[in-house]
């Protein structure tokens, strides 16, 4: 082949990513010490798990399950607190490893609390998870561009590292909310959250199977609607995209970049390869960069929207 | 499009199949093996996420492979609760097997404790004459007596003294590992115990493997609720050797809740009461 | 096994249907012959293509691919009309086989005339198909409840047949859409529609493969959504929903039929099994309820609802 | 799970494949095959869907199979005219191989008209020395007379008389079959000369087998744009048998535009111009 060596190398939102890989949030995002392994196998940079002010227990097992064609999830945003968390970003960041903070909360204010505590602990970007449905508001953040616009607007306005929003796919228009997040002033957006949700029925015992009845999809099943909002949003924003969805090698990444993905969140490939998907991702993808004569991520991204 | 396979199907399904309970035995006061209606190929130390309809999931060892499969469970919860309120013909569901299993070697020391024996039964089976070392709180609790002794050289321990001697296995352990050289020792049993067996076998300088416990929910290895430092007990274990147990400052400390957060041993075994 | 055989028999609004197993719009629905093909090879029930007042072209190729977990398409509606395809409709009728015609237009003016005319030619059930983005108003059909329930009242006003609406998934709340289609007169509710939309990107051109760019999503990967849908319309309505979306298989059609579906619609199954899914799914299923101790499709409907 | 198998790419996946042109050749003034640098296993009369990104998807047939992945190509409309703007090296996609194909048999006769001779030609090659007639409108339009020539008995008819003799591929053919049994007769090209040539088959109680060609939209069997009566082209044929042509009484006479309205063939073949 070429001797080339395609550079992976990538800045996202002002931090170095050795790669456009990375975790996605959820995903052994529990403790520091398995972030940090993570990152040793091949990550470019970790999502922590959705954390809220408060220690939420989530919902009860069955939580995650695979169906054949991608996971399903309703694991209720399990998480510590910030409070119990604040150690596990501390390990992280001693290390160096580019850590994003996935937030989530009921109310503006809750988001603005985790925010700011991680930024003080180091984390180098807010991702503020906006798919949970229970908020004030009758209306949950993802479907209702008007108050997501005030959510980012007050988490920009009391932390100063980047704001990222991650979209969910189960809108009628990502677009209209892409714009909306743009416009408040968001650093960037990621996408997307799992598509449906979905439901699974055990025949028989005629029983839905996940405890809470429904839950999110993932995986190689979803691959394609996260191509179309990434695609969708790219050509509604000017912002970076860290694209997410069903990536599960080298050429998906591609495919998510050209879509015009930034860098690309992983998840579920973990569990169809195994924890050094990151690693075998990276190479597939410089292996594809070399043989398709590309030198660098940026030559990518976008690449498949019309000049 | 190669017709033969089933396209439909997809890759990778964990989802609860369907199985009916064939049997169940009383092995003690506080204690069922549950005979499912299934074969699954299986090694000693592997464990299954076993689902009540619309009352939960959780994860247990497979105590007998083979021609028959079952899982042996100590009345302890909530979730234990429900299953011995199960009854023959009853369908649940099962996926699995999970996890590494025990690695049989030769020359095998066996050191169980409570209902830690569950999963290293099927090993002690398969060992070619392992000495085996139980440890119960009375003669009653000991699990399947028979099994253990039926190839091997069975020594026990009873918090009462009502059979074996009146200590701990560990003690029994002590005694023998200055004496005998083994090249492996296996381990199942309170956290605690286990700690103590480790500490033993490193200052012998005999290798390792502990089947683990930590709260698990997907049981395939991505969520990371069952860490224990950076390892997944789901999926890189839920069998550790030495070498694994040395990099673990958690062993024996710390535990997570179902929130995640890190506590100690005692505050994660109190949590679910 | 037992010697009980299970009867597949079913009542859909009036129609008696041999089995549950119905085809779903867009698949061989472009001539009688084909539609009486599938019926020869053990559907219950057909539904014709999309039919709308004027002919359509459609979208340019690629229209219609797979990519690995089901398919994904952009046909674009195209039809004869309804003039060119009253011809059809009579042959199929000739031979006395349940059908179903699936309806298009841009204003409630052009189902109410499609439907009429396809009344007058002996079809059935009238199915409006509401996923059509191009309508008067600026929102579509198929999101907007109140521009629906116009649309299933003013045709139910025009025809006396049953009148089902064929629903999006791609909605924040199916089940607010379900009870506007319900009060409004609605007599049935098929869904869903395709999922997404998606789309593909192929790497080494740099170019989206549809021709439309994006497509919708059917086939396994959109299963978990399909019965997710059935399973909340089910809680919502007391009217009849055909279940759609994924279903390959007899044990796929039981979860179907108990999320609530009181019979199924089939289409990417054609492509993973062949044209004579209908006939081997019949058996599955029927070996399944015999299997099971069911011996009516009645006893299944709805059974993973907790009563 | 079986970790030897690519869990995450799925079953079934009919997507163009993207594939380098290796070399063009000009067959002669309006007819070019395109060699692609893949190979496919395939039999005589299956086809590929030919991509070009953003420009549209036809069917085309396999001219050659094997060592070598071809299909040659006739400047017809607008989309033959984007491909004869291709250039080696230029990247497309494919997929397939879709369609049955013929059943090779022995004591053969092959009918070709215009470039119906193209998905014949491997066929031709594959036979035990076949009789074979070609027609064409001039000596120039005949298609791979070497190819043909190469083992077989080779009858020629033009328009003009340019080559062999003065007439249609039918009027050989109806002398021929009157002097001579075959087994089988194969036939591809204008829908009236395969109709006369299905005439000719039923006459003397001879097995045809004609490629039918009709608009195509998925290629495999799903979308019903291929129609031609209860048969879908694409996935039943597109080539059928004697017993399935009688059933056609689409055959030779109608055929569906691009909406699927039914028109005749003379209309079918103008709508595109
Ligand atoms: C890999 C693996 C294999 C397992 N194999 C078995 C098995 O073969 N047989 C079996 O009975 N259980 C086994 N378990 C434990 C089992 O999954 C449950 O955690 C246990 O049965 C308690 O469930 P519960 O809901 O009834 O109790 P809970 O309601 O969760 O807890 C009730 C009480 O039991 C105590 N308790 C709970 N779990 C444990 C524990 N694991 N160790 C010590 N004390 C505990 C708590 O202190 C609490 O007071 C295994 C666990 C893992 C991770
Ligand atoms: C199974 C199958 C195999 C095929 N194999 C080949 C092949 O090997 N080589 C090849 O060149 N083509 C083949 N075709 C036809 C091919 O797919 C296109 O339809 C054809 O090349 C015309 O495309 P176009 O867009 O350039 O012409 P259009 O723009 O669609 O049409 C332009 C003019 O060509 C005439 N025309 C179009 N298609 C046909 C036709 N099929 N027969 C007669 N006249 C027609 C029309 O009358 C019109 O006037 C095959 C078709 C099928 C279904
Ligand atoms: C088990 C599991 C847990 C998840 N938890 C979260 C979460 O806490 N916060 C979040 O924003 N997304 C969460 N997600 C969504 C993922 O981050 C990601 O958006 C989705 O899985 C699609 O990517 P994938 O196909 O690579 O898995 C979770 C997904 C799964 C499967
Ligand atoms: C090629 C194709 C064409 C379709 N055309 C129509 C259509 O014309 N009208 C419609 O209501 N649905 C149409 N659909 C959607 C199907 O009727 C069905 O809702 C969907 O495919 C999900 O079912 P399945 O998973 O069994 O395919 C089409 C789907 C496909 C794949
Ligand atoms: S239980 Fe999910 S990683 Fe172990
Ligand atoms: S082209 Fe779709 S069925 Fe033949």
């Amino acid at each position: 082949m070429s001797v080339i060596t395609a550079n992976l190398k990538t800045t996202l939102l002002g931090t170095e990513l050795r790669n456009p890989t990375i975790l996605a949030a959820g995903f052994l995002g529990v403790s520091a010490e398995s972030l940090i392994r993570v990152y040793e196998n091949g990550a470019g940079a970790v999502t922590t798990k959705s954390i809220s002010i408060e220690s939420r227990n989530g919902h009860a097992n069955p939580t995650v399950l695979s169906f054949g064609h991608g996971l399903i999830n309703a694991v209720g945003l399990s998480n510590p607190g910030i409070d119990n968390y604040i150690e596990e970003i501390k390990t992280v960041k001693e290390k160096k490893i580019p850590l994003i903070l996935n937030t989530i909360g009921d109310r503006n204010e809750d988001f603005i609390t985790v925010a700011k505590l991680g930024e003080a602990a180091g984390v180098d970007i807010i991702e503020l998870n906006v798919s949970c449905p229970n908020v004030i508001h009758k209306k949950p953040y993802y479907s209702d561009p008007e108050l997501l616009s005030s959510l980012v607007r007050n988490v920009k306005d009391a932390v100063s590292i980047p704001v990222i929003v991650k979209l969910s796919p189960n809108v009628t228009d990502i677009k209209e909310i892409a714009k909306a997040v743009e416009d408040a002033g968001a650093d960037g957006i990621s996408a997307i959250n799992t598509v449906g949700p979905g439901m699974i029925i055990n025949i028989e015992t005629a029983k839905p199977v996940m405890a809470f009845k429904k839950g999110g999809l993932s995986g190689p099943a979803i691959k394609p609607v996260a191509i179309r909002c990434v695609y969708d949003i790219y050509e509604t924003v000017d912002i970076p995209v860290i694209g997410i969805g069903g990536i599960m090698n080298g050429k998906a990444t591609v495919e998510m970049i050209m879509a015009g993905a930034s860098a690309v969140g992983i998840g579920s490939a973990i569990y169809y390869r195994g924890l050094d998907v990151f690693k075998k991702i990276s190479e597939e993808l410089s292996e594809w960069m070399d043989n398709n004569g590309y030198t660098s991520i940026k030559q990518l991204v976008g690449a498949a929207h019309e000049s | 499009m190669n017709h033969n396979i089933d396209h439909t199907a997809g890759h990778g399904t964990d989802m609860p199949k369907a199985v009916k309970i064939k049997k169940i035995v009383d092995e003690n006061y506080n204690t069922k093996t549950f005979f499912l209606d299934t074969k699954l190929e299986a090694v000693p130390g592997q464990f299954i996420m076993f689902w009540i309809p619309r009352i939960g999931e959780k994860p247990f060892s497979l105590s007998y492979i083979g021609n028959n499969t079952a899982i042996t469970v100590q009345l302890k919860g909530k979730f234990t609760k429900k299953m011995f309120e199960l009854s023959v013909d009853d369908i649940v569901g099962i996926r699995g097997p999970y996890g590494n299993g025990f690695t049989p070697q030769k020359n095998a020391c066996v050191i169980a404790g409570g209902c830690g024996v569950i999963p290293l039964v099927p090993l002690v089976e398969m060992l070619d004459k392992p000495v085996v070392i139980v440890g119960a709180k009375t003669a009653d609790a000991i699990l399947f007596k028979e099994r253990l002794n039926g190839n091997s050289k069975l020594y026990v321990a009873t918090d009462d003294g009502s059979l074996g001697i009146k200590g701990f296995s560990t003690d029994i352990a002590r005694e023998l590992l200055k004496r005998k050289k083994f090249d492996v020792v296996y381990t199942c049993g309170p956290e605690m115990m286990m700690k103590a067996v480790f500490n033993l076998t490193e200052q012998h300088n005999i290798a390792l493997q502990a089947s683990l416990e930590r709260f698990m929910k997907c049981g395939f290895g991505v969520c990371g609720q069952c860490i224990i430092n950076g390892f997944r007990v789901c999926k890189d274990g839920p069998v550790f050797s030495s070498e694994q147990l040395r990099q673990m400052t958690e062993f024996g400390k710390f535990a997570r809740l179902k929130n995640g957060k890190k506590v100690n041993l005692k505050e994660y075994y109190s949590w679910r009461s």
